[in-house]
């Protein structure tokens, strides 16, 4: 309630962007706001001046209008390349909505019915909270439990489903203190309303303070080591082992080549996709002798692998 | 001479009717056969090549798109392109998608690993 | 002998095959629904009064606004101006004693009938709450509640669409009288047309998504369940697939009507008739192309966002192209401001504000914030209720005389116009301010910050509900006590005003005579005074 | 009223002509989206399982489906014939005949495809628990499909048969409802399910035959 209460005091009638991404879509949302206006306005103008002028009984010269090709094609050629001019433009800008830099912070979120739980990675844990530094690229690896959700935060004026069964993700930088709501946008049941959560955004070193507090739990990555072992996955890919297994080392972000010729870039899908489905995207030179781990790991389990992949110690 | 001229009519249909049978009776052998030989990526476009090779046959000599007017024509052709464009344009989507989402894991709460790092 | 008073028996009514009395019979209908769907509405508006969720609980709220959704779209918006209008008019406006499949015709009233049955069932015997998306893996694996019943109802509703298109194709194709050619062709013969292609190609794909949602509710396995290998997203794929073409389905109809009435009331043959005729084809076809733009954040690929995107912004083309001709078509007329010419502006302002919004909502980088946001409820009511309910009422008043054969009060008319014009701006305008805020929708409680404009919101549904129900006592008292409307109350060119009102069961008493041109106005003509 | 429209009779009886084939083409390019649906099912499917396509399919019975793909291929050219063999060709009593052999053709199919559902549901392959193949990934989706695919195919064939039945028995009674223009109709729709059925043979029966 608390929280709720301070929330609302911060609000504003068009509310404030707080990241890199809502400066970029604010100025769009206005461009289009003020070209749509004017279009809108015209209309009704130009409506509201006939209606009057050329009234039933007015006194003015009337007539049949014949074709004007010229007019028609004119009002069909300029709204197209303004059209499209718009369409380049917010396009542009999508793109930077998926392409994070490279030192975003990932924090894993999981979301079930109805909330969300996220974890940094450190290890440490929130639920409904998720608390990011100023000024920092974080990025949000995402799945869900059960039905389809979605991460939205109207501050950052950004928003990713979040699918059962694969990871999207959602990058953003903050570029303002304080408390901002996050929602679901994407009908998931009976609660679907009470699945709120709160991004708080903090000064980095208070961040840091926050994050090494109350870390009783093992960091994401350690506890991704201790499933690695417990699983017998370091059986077959560390270094010494007499299995033909490939090093794991810096995987993630690295292209990999595969049997049947294709390569793609081992992200976390791939990683997922290797744990539950090995036999599919086999690497190029290696036997496909590995067993599937499906039924056997939760999906937490898989993104502390990834997260233990992506620290990047020797396997 | 009316009477001879519709049996003539008839008698050349008939033995076109005939002659497609066969045809499309010898297209399903290939295609069976086809099955059983080591084409790989080429086995399902071979099959589906000869259905549409099939096909065509029907829809021209038994359904008589061949005799058909230009409307009806038309009516073809606008479903089959609609539902090109509905295996087309989604498969922008998958085509550009990294496929194959391996299946979702069961629920299951995040376990303490047993005595690993306490 | 005109048609209303060939029998009076139920079953002279049930069992005709005349397109005049099924037109009728579907305008009872849809009239039951809308008010089934809009009582749902008052009670999602009642709740949205205050921040907490203290009217209904939040499951009934969810059946709420799904009931809403699923009776508007299907029972009420598709057969809307098609199956009332249509129905009516089509056969009237090229000439033709009937459709060209009369018996067919009827069957899909039964089979629509048969369809909203089983949907009204189905609410009322526990409600389904999945939202009228049925988004998997929610409708297949979680929700509790009568998905399968209801889709069931859907897929037979889906079949009295098909059933209706297909109809209206080959009518029009067949039995336009001698020498009317397309170009000479009504706007609203030629708007039903495009939407007979839409709802015949279109419709089954969302008659098999329904049946692939059922039988994977019984299986517990099936191609939208990522549990065992499916994709989420092929569910939406086929849905939109239908669903966005489903919209001009309800809007190109209602473009028709309004292209009869401004010409008319304008006293002025319609701007650049051919571009009108065009630009409805254009739409028909293109809008089959952006049915992606619902998924730019589902997690659909880049490369299929930004293909949809610029297929969603080429598609606005012609829609723009529509306004501005309806808008040169009053330059240099001779204006009226009867009750169907007011509906009729009503729409083209309504629309244009919805279609602009929809440019924003189809620019890629804005739309992930606005999309599920209040914002894309406000726009698609601006399309659907602004638009095609405006003009609905617009046809309604419009074809009221050769109907019924009887005229209603038009000062009642122009009230009840300009108090829904006024009420659906104040029931939905703040939402777009509330979508631009991030209030998401589907929402049964929400945070206090929100509360001024939803109470704004609900207050302005009662002005429009007022509207709404205004109709219903002038038009239920013009039935009674109506002055005799004549063959031609309004002066209107077309041939449904040749004939008498109401029409002669076989609709023309002689073979109508092809008009030279098609809205044949001129301005300077004086106008024979309408015998009081 | 009516009596009193010589002319409009007329040009209704002309088109009445063209009405029914082209309803029933209209019908035709709305069932084939109706069967696009599920081929769009088919193709997400196939492309991201093949393997468990490839041996899932390996399951069928080819010999039968073979079988029947032969039976509506023929029953296809019989009614083709039925239709040639009307109006002034004065083979007219040849139609119930060839008309009945085309249903005769069609029960055939489902009498076998109804068999071929009993040794299936024998050998486990039938989704759900107990699903005999739930080792290989995909094998179950192909299933679904397959039983979704040949379920519908079956359905619209019992309505061919009903049709087929229907006419053969007008014609040979000369009922007046049994005209020429609704008898090609009904052949176009008979056609139609052998089309859909031409797809579905490479696509259920043949996807992996030589592995």
């Amino acid at each position: 309630m608390n929280a709720d209460t301070r929330l609302s005091a911060n609000f504003r009638l068009l509310a404030q962007g707080a990241s890199t991404a809502a400066e970029r879509s604010d100025l769009l949302f206005n461009a289009m706001l003020v070209l749509c206006g004017a279009m809108a306005l015209g209309v009704c103008i130009a409506i509201t001046l006939f209606a009057v002028r050329y009234r039933h009984g007015a006194r003015v010269s009337r007539g049949r209008v014949g074709r004007q090709i010229g007019l028609e094609i004119g009002w069909t050629l300029v709204p197209l390349a303004l059209f499209l001019g718009l369409y380049a433009w917010a396009a542009h800008d999508f793109v930077q909505i998926y392409r994070p830099p490279a030192d975003a912070l990932p924090v894993y979120v999981v979301a079930k019915q109805w909330m969300w739980k996220l974890q940094h990675r450190n290890g440490r844990r929130e639920i409904n909270e998720l608390h990011v530094p100023l000024g920092q690229p974080v990025r949000l690896v995402m799945t869900s439990q059960d039905a389809i959700h979605s991460f939205f935060v109207p501050a950052f004026r950004l928003k990713q489903d979040v699918l059962p069964g694969r990871y999207t993700a959602l990058w953003f930088t903050a570029t303002q203190l304080g408390e901002f709501r996050l929602f679901c946008a994407e009908y998931c049941g009976s609660e679907h309303s009470q699945m709120l959560g709160r991004i708080v955004v903090m000064q980095p070193a208070e961040y840091s303070k926050w994050l090494g507090s109350g870390t009783e739990q093992p960091s994401l990555a350690q506890y991704g080591f201790a499933r690695f072992r417990e699983l017998g996955c370091s059986g077959c890919h560390a270094a010494g082992s007499s299995v033909h297994a490939p090093s794991l080392r810096g995987l993630l972000g690295r292209t990999v080549h595969l049997q049947d010729g294709r390569s793609l870039v081992a992200d976390e899908n791939y990683v997922r996709d290797s744990i539950l489905l090995p036999k599919k995207d086999v690497l190029a030179g290696f036997e496909p002798v590995m067993p599937s781990f499906a039924g056997q790991v939760s999906e937490e389990d898989i993104q502390a692998l990834i997260a233990y992949l992506r620290a990047g110690a020797e396997p | 001479m009316a009477e001879t001229h519709e049996s003539a009519g008839f008698a050349r249909r008939a033995r076109r009717l005939l002659l497609a049978w066969v045809a499309l009776i010898a297209l399903m052998l290939c295609s069976l056969g086809s099955a059983y030989l080591r084409l790989e990526p080429w086995n399902a476009v071979v099959g589906l090549a000869i259905a549409a090779l099939k096909s065509a046959i029907v829809l021209w000599l038994f359904m008589d798109l061949a005799r058909a007017g230009a409307l009806v024509r038309i009516v073809a052709a606008t479903a089959l392109a609609t539902l090109v464009l509905l295996l087309g344009l989604t498969q922008v989507d998958y085509r550009t998608r990294r496929p194959a989402p391996a299946p979702l894991q069961p629920a299951q709460q995040l376990r303490t690993p047993s005595g690993a790092l306490r | 002998m005109n048609y209303l008073e060939n029998g009076h028996s139920l079953r002279s009514w049930l069992g005709s095959t005349d397109h005049k009395r099924i037109a009728i019979l579907y305008a009872l209908a849809i009239s039951a629904f809308f008010f089934v769907g809009g009582a749902a509405a008052t009670l999602i508006r009642l709740e949205l009064a205050t921040p907490a969720g203290d009217l209904v609980s939040h499951d009934t709220y969810n059946r709420l606004f799904t009931a809403h959704g699923v009776i508007m779209v299907w029972l009420f918006l598709i057969p809307s101006i098609p199956s009332v209008l249509g129905n009516f008019l089509v056969p009237l406006m090229i000439g033709a004693r009937d459709l060209a499949f009369p018996r067919l015709n009827l069957l899909s009233w039964y089979l629509y009938i048969a369809g909203g049955l089983i949907i009204l069932a189905a609410l009322f015997l526990g409600g389904v709450d999945t939202g009228w998306t049925f988004y998997t893996p929610y409708s297949t694996m979680f929700s509790n509640s009568w998905v399968a019943v209801t889709l069931a109802g859907v897929f037979v509703t889906g079949f009295s669409s098909i059933l209706t298109g297909l109809n209206f194709i080959v009518t029009v194709h067949t039995l336009r009288v001698p020498g009317l050619g397309w170009f000479k062709l009504p706007l609203f013969v030629w708007a039903l047309y495009a939407t007979s292609i839409i709802l015949v190609l279109a419709t089954p794909v969302l008659a098999i998504t329904a049946l692939l949602v059922v039988a994977e509710r019984l299986w517990q396995i099936g191609v939208f369940d990522p549990a065992h290998g499916g994709d989420p997203l092929l569910f939406q794929h086929l849905f939109w697939f239908y669903s966005h073409p489903a919209v001009y389905i309800m809007v190109l109809p209602a473009m028709g009507v309004v292209s009869e009435i401004v010409p008319c009331f304008a006293r002025q043959r319609i701007f650049g008739y051919r571009f009108m005729a065009y630009a409805i084809l254009a739409i028909a076809s293109i809008g089959f192309l952006v049915w992606g733009h619902h998924m730019f954040v589902s997690g659909q690929s880049l490369a299929a966002s930004m293909v949809f995107s610029l297929l969603s912004f080429l598609v606005a083309i012609p829609s723009a192209i529509k306004v501005f001709n309806w808008t040169a078509t009053l330059y240099k007329g001779a204006i009226h401001f009867d009750a169907p010419m007011l509906y009729a502006l009503g729409f083209v302002g309504l629309f244009t504000i919805g279609g602009l919004t929809g440019l924003i909502l189809a620019s890629l980088s804005l739309d992930v914030h606005l999309t599920d946001t209040y914002f894309v409820v406000s726009h698609f009511h601006y399309i659907m209720v602004g638009g095609s309910v405006m003009a609905y009422f617009a046809g309604l008043h419009f074809w009221w005389p050769k109907v019924t054969g009887r005229m209603y009060s038009d000062t009642w008319a122009r009230i009840a116009a300009v108090l829904i014009f006024l009420g659906f701006n104040f029931t939905f305008f703040p939402q777009y301010l509330l979508g631009v805020q991030g209030m998401p929708r589907r929402y049964h409680a929400y945070p206090p910050e929100f509360q001024v404009l939803n109470l704004f919101s609900s207050a302005g549904a009662v002005v429009l509900a007022l509207g709404y129900l205004l109709p219903l006592a002038y038009l239920g008292w013009s039935l009674r006590a109506g002055r005799a409307a004549g063959a031609n109350p309004f002066a209107a060119t077309g041939l449904e005003w040749t004939t008498p009102s109401p029409p002669p069961t076989h609709n023309f008493e002689h073979l109508p005579q092809a008009p030279d041109e098609v809205y044949g106005y001129d301005p300077n003509a004086s106008l024979p005074e309408p015998a009081e | 009223m009516s009596a009193s429209l010589p002319l409009e009779r007329h040009r209704e009886a002309v088109a009445a002509a063209r009405t029914a084939s082209l309803g029933m083409w209209i019908f035709l390019g709305s069932e084939l989206l109706f069967f696009g649906g599920l081929l769009m099912a088919y193709l997400y499917a196939r492309t991201h399982w093949p393997q468990g396509f490839g041996q899932a399919s390996a399951r069928t019975h080819v010999v039968l489906g073979t079988l029947n793909t032969g039976l509506l291929l023929t029953s296809s050219a019989l009614v083709a014939l039925a239709v040639a063999c009307q109006g002034p060709t004065g083979r007219g009593r040849w139609v119930p005949w060839l008309l009945g052999a085309g249903a005769a053709l069609g029960t055939a199919f489902l009498a076998i495809k109804g068999w071929e559902y009993r040794s299936e549901w024998r050998e486990g392959l039938f989704p759900g628990p107990g699903f005999a193949l739930k080792a290989v990934a995909g094998a179950e989706l192909f299933f679904v499909l397959y039983f979704l695919l040949t379920g519908l195919h079956s359905v619209h064939l019992l309505v061919g048969v009903a049709l087929l039945v229907a006419f053969g028995r007008g014609t040979r009674k000369k009922r007046a409802w049994a005209a020429p223009r609704r008898v090609e109709a009904a052949a176009l729709y008979w056609h139609f399910v052998d089309v859909v059925w031409i797809f579905l043979y490479p696509l259920l029966y043949l996807v992996n035959r030589h592995g």
